[in-house]
C-alpha cells in the first residue's frame, strides 16, 4: 500500500484558482458604483407593503430551516456510508454550501432570477449589487441560495466514497453558478418553461408548475448524480466477480436517522415557505400534505423490506420519508391530504424498486440519492399535473387556480410530462458532459490504494474517528512519563 | 507455566470471570475478537440487499498460570462458558517460557 | 445461539396489514365529496382575520420545532440504551412518527378535535376531508399532531431493547389514533373534564387545565409507558440474582445530550406555541418559564447525584431538565418564572428519586420515560393548580384569568387534582389493556437470544455501527484483488 | 495508576453551595410583592404597538435558534477533543447554560438591562419580578439570556479536558451573573461605550457599536477562554520534550462538523435576529451577510491549508466558517454583501495563522476557541468601523445612519478601537482574575493520573461511549444464564 | 497441534478466508490489531498541524490445525494474503499442548 | 523464535515503542485489550445507580523475535513500561516454531 504524505504537488495549481477565486469575487464587486442602489434599509418597502414583516419573518425563518438541511444531509450521507470516508463525506457536505454560496452570490442569482432574457436566463443582480442591493431582492436571494445549496448537495451523496476533493470542489461552484440556476430560470426566474407563451396556452392559464422544487432541485441533483455515478463506476467491492450487487452497511444508523429526521424538519422550511408570504394562509395546508407525503411513504416502503425480506429494513425507510418529501415538494400546495398519501405511497415503491433497478444495472448510488431525488421528483412533477384540485392558484388565492388530470385539466399535465423531460434532458445532460470533461482532463476518481485506505487519509489526511478506530496509537503518542 | 486461550461468547465473560475469582485465578487479559467455527453466520440486510456475516463477536479470555493449575482453569472456564449449542468455543493451552512482572522486574511464577 | 434469518413468515400477515392499511387510508377520503369543503385556500379567513398571517407563522413554526422533538427522543433513547440496539430504537422513533402521522390524519384528529358528542368524543373531520379541508383546521392538525406523535414516542424509550417491532408498530397506531386523541378531546377538544358544566363551576368558571400538555401529552404517555414496562418486564441483566438493579451503560452520551438539547429547543415550539396565536404576548413569558423550569431542574437533578454520589451524574441531569420542562409544561402560561424555579426544583427532585423508586420496585424503564414525563408530568398539572398567579386567561388575556391556591381559587386544584387522577387512568388503564391483549395474543417480548444479541441483527437484520463493531469484517467482505 | 472511586468529601461543601443556591434564587423572589407588576398578559402591549405580534414572534423564533446554539458548541467541542472526555465536554456545554439561565435570571440580567447606574451598571429587574414581570422585558431576558449563554459556552471548549468540573461550575455562575452582564452594560444596556456623551461625540452622533455581539457575545467569551488556558497550561502530550506542539485529534468529525452547521443555523437567530424587530427588513441583509461571510472565510481557511499542508483540512474549515460567523457578527446589520465577503476573507486568515500563533507559543486552546471568537470578534469590531456603508441606522432606519471608515467617518473607527481595547481588558481582567483566585484557591486542574485516564471517569464517573471502548466488559455484567 | 497466527491485510482477509474455506479450514478467530514493519506510516493533519502514524491497521488471524496441516495453511495464506508491496504481514507458528471444544469437552485434535 | 507478549498501560505504549526502535525493534504488533490482575477497578455511575468495572483498558504488544535478541527486548520494555504502580502489566515469553513474511515467502530468522 502506498504511503500517503502530504504535500501533492497540486500546491501551486490550488494557491492560483485562490487568488483568481477571491479576485473574481471581489473585485466587481467594488468596481460598480455603490449609489445606484435598492431599498437597502427597507423604509420604502415597508410602507408600501405593511405586510412585509410578516413575509420576510416567515421567508426567512423557512430559509434558516432549509439551509439546516446541509446538516441533514451530511448526517444521512455519512451514516449511510462507511467511517473510513465520513470526515471526506461531512466536509464535502460543508464545502459545496461554502463555495456554493460564493458562486450563488456572484453569478447564480442573477442567471437565475436577474431581468429575463429571451426565456433563457437572467442578466441582473450581479455580485448583488446596485439595484440588488434590496431588502426584497436580498430576501429573495436567501431563500433561493438554500435551495440551490440543496440542490448541490445531493450529489454529494450519490458519488460518495470514491471521487476526488478536488472534482467536488469545481462541480459545487459549476452547478451553484450554472446548471441549477439555468434551469431555475425556466421555471421560476420567468423563463420558457413556466411562462413562455405557448407553454401558458398550454396549460390553460398557467405553464409548467413546480410549487418548491421536485424538478428544480431535486431532480436536477437526482439526474446530476446519475451521470456522475455512471462516469465515476461502482466503489471496490460493491459487485462481486459475477457482477451481483453486494451491500456496503453505512456505519452509523444513529446519524443517518437524525440526518433524515433533520431532512424532514427542514422540510417544512422548503415546501410551505416557499410560498414566499404568511399571507397566503394555504402554508397550513401545504404543511399538512407535506407531512403526510413523507409518512406514508416511509410505512410503504417499510413495509415493502418487510414483506421482501422478512425484516423491516432502516434505511429504505429513510430513504421512502425522503422520497415521500421529494414527491410532495411539487405538488404541495395544490393537492389534497389525501392525495398527498395517494402521492406517499407511490413515492415509497419508486424509492425502493427505483434504488434495485439501478443497483442492478451495475449504478452504484452510495446513499440512494438518484431514486430519491431524481426519480421521486419527476413523479412529483407528474403527480402535480395529476392530482392539483383547483382550489389554490400560482402563489396566490387568485385565480387562475391550477388543476390537473382528475379535475379537468389535461393539458396542464402535459405542461409536466414536457417539464419532466427537460428537467431530465438538462440535468443529465450538463452533468454528464460536466464530469466527462473532469474526467478526461484531471480525473474524477481516487486511485484503488486511495479508496481502500479511504477518503479520509487520502483526501484529508485525517480520520474521522481515530480514538476508536486507531485508539491506542492515538494515546501513545503521548510523550508524557508519569512520575 | 502455560497460557490458557479461551474463546468464548461475550455473554459468558461474566459467569466465566466470577468463577475464576472464586478460585483464586483473578489476572486475566480479555480481547474482543470475532471466530467462526460450526456456528452459522448472521444474515444482514442494508437498503434491502442481504448479505451473510460469518465472523461473529466473541471474547478471547488469555490467562497465564503454573502447569499445575491448567487443569483446574481449563475446567472451570470449559464448564461456566457452556450452553450447549453450537458456537460455545475453544480453549487452547499454549506453552510459556517466562513470564515478568513489570512492576517490580519480578520472574517466572513469581511474576503471574 | 440461534440463527438469525429473514423471511419468518410473517410475510403474509404484514402484507395483509399493509393492504388493510392502504384501503383504509385512501378509500373513505376519496370517497367523501370534494365539493363541500372548507377555506381551502385561505382567503375568507384573511379577510376576516388580518392577524391570521402572523398567527400562522407563529402556529406552523412552532410546530416544526415540536416535529423536531421527534430527533430529540430519537437521540436521547438511543444515546441511554446500547449499542446492539441502536438501530431499533431509532428506527421505532422514526416508525411511531410515521404511523401516528396517519393514523391521526385518519382517525384520531376527528376524535380528539371534531363536534363533541356528549363530552366523549369528537365525530368530525375523518381524512381531513369535507369542512376540515380547511387553512384554519388544517393548521390546527397539524400542531395537535406533532403533539401526538410525542406522547406515542414517550413509551418508545421507557421500553427500549426487548419489545417487538410488530408490537411497536401496532401500539404506534392505536395510541395516535385512539388512546391520546380521546383523552386529548376531554382536556382540548371541549370535552367534559374542561368543559363540563360541573368542571367549570368547581374551578370557579373553568374546568380542569393543561396549558401545553404535562397531562394530555407527557403523563398519557408516561403512564402508558410504566404499564408497558410492567408486562414486558426487566432487561436481562438489569437485576443480579439477589433482584438488585445493575445499571446498564448508554452506548452514546454525546448522542443523549444533544437530543436533550434538541428536545429543550422543541419545547419552545411546544409551550409558547400552544397559544396557537402570536398576539398573545404571554408567548414571552412562557417561553422564559419554560426556560427557568428545565435550568432549575437540571441544576437539582445534578446536585441531588453529585451529593449521593460524589461526583455529578450526565444522564441523571438530563433527565431533570426534561423533568422539567414536562412540569412547567402545563402551568407555563399562568405562573411567574419564580415559581417556575420552583417548579423546577421539585420536578428535579422527582426525576431522580422517581427513578429510583422504580428502579428498586422492578420496574425497567430504560431510559427513565415514566419518572420524567409520568410523574413530572402529573406534577405539572398539580403545579398549575397552586401556583397559577391570575394574570392570564385561558389562552387569552380576557378572564376569567386563572387563579391556583396560593392565589385563592383552592377549587380549581381539585379540578387539577381530578384531573391526575383521570389522567392516570385512562393512560396506565389502556396502555395495560392494550399491551396485555398483545402480550396473550401475539406475545410483546422477543426471545431472550433475540435480546442477549441485539434487536439490530434480531429485529431488523442490520448493525448500526458495522465499522467500528465489525469492523474488518466488513472489511473483508471486499473482493478486491489489488493488482 | 490511582483507584477512582466515588464520593470524594467535597459532598458537604456541594450540600452547601446547594442550599444556598436555592435559596438565593427563591426567596428575593417571592419576597418582592406581586401587586406592582409589568403588562404581564400583554394587553396593553398590544394595543400600544400592533406590531408587536410579529415583533415578538420574530424576536422568539431567532432566540430559539441561538437558544440551539448550544448543541452546536456541544458537538463541535467534544468532536474536536477526545472521547476520554466526551461525557465531561458536554456536560459543561449542558450545565452552563443551566447555570447561566439562573443566574442571568437573579442577578445578571438586572445588571445587564436595568436602569442605568453612571454608565457602569443597570440596577433594576432583579428576580425578573415587579415591573420587569412584563411581557416586553421578559422577551428582552429570554433573548439576551440566550446571548449571554453563548458568551459562556466558548470557554468550554477552549480549556477543554483539563479543568475541574467543580471550577466550570462556578465559572459558568461569575461569567452569567457579573463578567458579561457588566460589559452587556456598557454596550446595549445604555452604558458608557455606546451612550456616554464623549462616546457619542467621537463617534458622530454614536458611540461604539455592535450590532449582534462580535465583541460582547464572542470576544468576551473568547479572551476570558484565553486567560483560562494560560492559567490552565496545556493538556498532558500536547507539546514533546522539545516544546514543539503535536496535534490531539478529536475524536468525531461526523459530530465536530454537525455542529458546525448547527452553528451556522443558530447564527441566523443571532444576527437577524438582534433587530429585535421584525419591522426592521433589514434583516434579509443580515441574514445574507452572516451566511456570505461564513462561507468566505470557511473557504479561505480550506484554502490556506490545502497550500500549506497539500490537504484540505477539515477542522480548519470548521473553524474558518465559524470565525466568519463571528467576524460578521457586529457589522452585519451595516455593510454590503461584498465587505461581508472580504470581513469572511479576512476572518479565515485570522483563524488559520491565529490558532498557529498561540500553538507556537504553548497556549493550547482546544478547540481554537480563541482565535475564533476573540481574534475575529475583535476583528468584527474593527470592520463594522471600516466598512458601515451609512444605508442603516443604530437598529432604526431612521438617522443618524452608521458610517465607518471608508463611508467618511474614521472618528467612528476610532469609537470602535477604544472597544477593542476595553473589551480585551475587561473580558482577559477578569477572566485572568477569576480562575487566577480560583487556582490559588480549590485549584482549577484535575491530576495528571485524571487527566490521563480522562475526565469522564475522573469527574463523572461515567464513560461516554461504553460499547465501544470497554465493549465485552459492559456485555459481561450482565448476569443471564442461557438455560 | 499448532496455532497460526497471520497478520495480514484488512482488504485481503475476505480472499483467505474463502481460500481457506475452500480447503476445508472454516474455523478461526479474528481480532483487529495494529502493526509496523517495514511499512512506513501515514502522516495525519489535524487544524493544520501534521503527525505521523505508525501503527497501520491490519487484521490477525489465528487458526489452530493439526500438525500436519500447518504447511498447507501457510501457503494458503501466503498466497492468498500476498500483494508484494511491503506490509503484507507476517505468519507464525506456534505450539498449542491442546485444545478443547467448550460445548462437547472434547479435548485433543478432535476439539478442532 | 519467541514471541514477547507484553500486556503494558497504553500511556505507555509511545515510550516502549521509541525505546525499541532505537534499539533497531521495529516491527511489532499492537491490540486493545482490557485486563485485570493486582489492580482495582474503576466505580462508574449511570442515573446515580453505581457499578464497578474491573476490566480496565490494556495495551498488548506482540514481539516475535530471535532467540538472542529475548532478553533485551524484555529489558527495555520492562523498563520503559515502568511506573512503579500497580497495573504496571506483564511480559510473556512464548515459544514461535516458525515465521514466514508473506510478501517473499522467506521463513525463519529471515521473516523477522
Ligand atoms: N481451528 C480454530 N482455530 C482458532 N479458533 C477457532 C477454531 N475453531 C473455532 N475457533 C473459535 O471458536 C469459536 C467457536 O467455534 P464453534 O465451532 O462455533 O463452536 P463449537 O465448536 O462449540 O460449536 C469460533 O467462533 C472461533 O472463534
Ligand atoms: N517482529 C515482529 N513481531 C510481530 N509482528 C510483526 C513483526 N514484524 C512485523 N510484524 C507485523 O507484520 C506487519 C507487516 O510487517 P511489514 O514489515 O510491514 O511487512 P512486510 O514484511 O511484508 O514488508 C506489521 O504491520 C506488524 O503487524
Ligand atoms: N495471569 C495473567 N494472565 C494473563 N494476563 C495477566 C495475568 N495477570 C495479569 N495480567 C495482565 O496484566 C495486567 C496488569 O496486571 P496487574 O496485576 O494489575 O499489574 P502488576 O502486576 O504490575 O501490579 C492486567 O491488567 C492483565 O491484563
Amino acid at each position: 500500500m502506498a504511503v500517503f504524505e502530504l504535500g501533492d504537488g497540486m500546491r501551486k495549481a490550488v494557491v492560483l484558482v485562490t487568488i483568481v477565486l477571491i479576485l473574481m469575487l471581489v473585485t466587481p464587486a467594488m468596481a460598480i458604483p455603490a449609489g445606484w442602489i435598492g431599498d437597502a434599509n427597507g423604509a420604502k418597502t415597508l410602507k408600501e407593503n405593511p405586510r412585509a414583516p410578516v413575509n420576510f419573518t416567515w421567508t426567512l425563518l423557512c430559509g434558516f430551516l432549509v439551509m439546516f438541511m446541509q446538516a441533514g444531509f451530511a448526517m444521512v450521507e455519512t451514516g449511510f456510508t462507511r467511517a473510513k470516508n465520513c470526515a471526506n463525506v461531512v466536509m464535502k457536505n460543508m464545502i459545496d454550501y461554502v463555495i456554493g454560496s460564493l458562486a450563488f452570490f456572484a453569478i447564480g442569482f442573477a442567471l437565475m432570477m436577474g431581468k429575463d432574457w429571451h426565456g433563457l436566463i437572467g442578466t441582473t443582480g450581479w455580485f448583488l449589487t446596485g439595484k440588488a442591493y434590496d431588502v426584497s431582492t436580498i430576501c429573495l436571494w436567501f431563500f433561493e441560495l438554500v435551495f440551490c445549496a440543496t440542490a448541490a448537495t445531493i450529489v454529494s451523496g450519490a458519488i460518495a466514497e470514491r471521487p476526488k476533493f478536488s472534482v467536488y470542489v469545481i462541480y459545487s461552484f459549476i452547478v451553484s453558478a450554472l446548471i441549477y440556476p439555468i434551469y431555475g430560470h425556466w421555471m421560476w426566474g420567468g423563463g420558457w418553461l413556466s411562462s413562455a407563451p405557448f407553454m401558458v396556452k398550454l396549460g390553460h392559464g398557467y405553464g409548467a408548475l413546480d410549487f418548491a422544487g421536485s424538478g428544480v432541485v431535486h431532480a436536477i441533483g437526482g439526474y446530476i448524480a446519475l451521470a456522475a455515478c455512471i462516469l465515476l463506476g461502482p466503489r471496490i467491492g460493491r459487485y462481486d466477480e459475477n457482477g451481483n450487487p453486494r451491500p456496503i452497511l453505512g456505519h452509523n444508523i444513529a446519524l443517518a436517522v437524525l440526518g433524515t429526521f433533520i431532512l424532514w424538519f427542514g422540510w417544512f422550511g422548503f415546501n410551505p415557505g416557499s410560498t414566499l408570504a404568511a399571507d397566503q394562509l394555504r402554508i397550513s395546508i401545504i404543511a399538512a400534505n407535506t407531512n403526510l407525503a413523507a409518512a406514508a411513504a416511509g410505512a410503504t416502503a417499510m413495509f415493502i423490506t418487510w414483506i421482501k425480506n422478512g425484516k423491516p429494513d432502516i434505511g429504505l425507510t429513510c430513504n421512502g420519508v425522503l422520497g415521500g418529501l421529494v414527491a410532495i415538494t411539487a405538488p404541495c400546495a395544490w393537492v389534497t391530504p389525501w392525495a398527498s398519501v395517494i402521492i406517499g405511497i407511490v413515492a415509497g415503491f419508486i424509492v425502493c424498486y427505483g434504488y434495485w433497478f439501478l443497483e442492478k444495472h451495475g449504478i452504484d448510488d452510495a446513499v440512494g440519492a438518484v431514486p430519491v431525488h431524481g426519480f421521486c421528483g419527476s413523479w412529483g412533477l407528474l403527480a402535480l399535473g395529476i392530482f392539483a384540485d383547483g382550489t389554490y392558484g400560482v402563489y396566490t388565492t387568485q385565480p387562475p387556480l391550477v388543476r390537473g388530470l382528475l379535475y379537468g385539466n389535461p393539458r396542464f399535465f402535459i405542461c409536466q410530462v414536457i417539464d419532466v423531460i427537460v428537467n431530465f434532458a438538462w440535468a443529465f445532460g450538463t452533468g454528464f458532459l460536466l464530469f466527462w470533461i473532469l474526467k478526461k482532463t484531471i480525473g474524477i476518481r481516487v486511485r484503488p490504494e486511495e479508496e481502500i485506505i479511504g477518503l479520509d487519509i487520502s483526501e484529508h489526511a485525517t480520520v474521522a474517528y481515530p480514538n476508536f478506530v486507531y485508539s491506542s496509537s492515538m494515546e501513545s503518542e503521548t510523550p508524557f512519563r508519569m512520575k | 507455566m502455560k497460557k490458557i486461550e479461551a474463546i468464548i461468547r461475550a455473554e459468558k465473560l461474566g459467569d466465566v470471570k466470577n468463577a475464576l475469582e472464586s478460585k483464586g485465578f483473578y489476572g486475566m487479559t480479555v480481547t474482543d475478537v470475532r471466530g467462526r467455527g460450526r456456528q452459522k453466520g448472521i444474515q444482514l440486510q442494508f437498503k434491502g440487499r442481504t448479505m451473510e456475516i460469518d465472523l461473529l463477536p466473541k471474547v478471547k479470555i488469555e490467562i497465564v498460570v503454573r502447569d499445575e493449575d491448567v487443569e483446574e482453569v481449563v475446567e472451570l472456564i470449559s464448564n461456566f462458558a457452556r450452553t450447549g449449542n453450537v458456537g460455545d468455543g475453544k480453549i487452547f493451552v499454549i506453552p510459556v517460557e517466562n513470564a515478568v512482572r513489570i512492576r517490580t522486574g519480578e520472574r517466572g511464577d513469581k511474576a503471574l
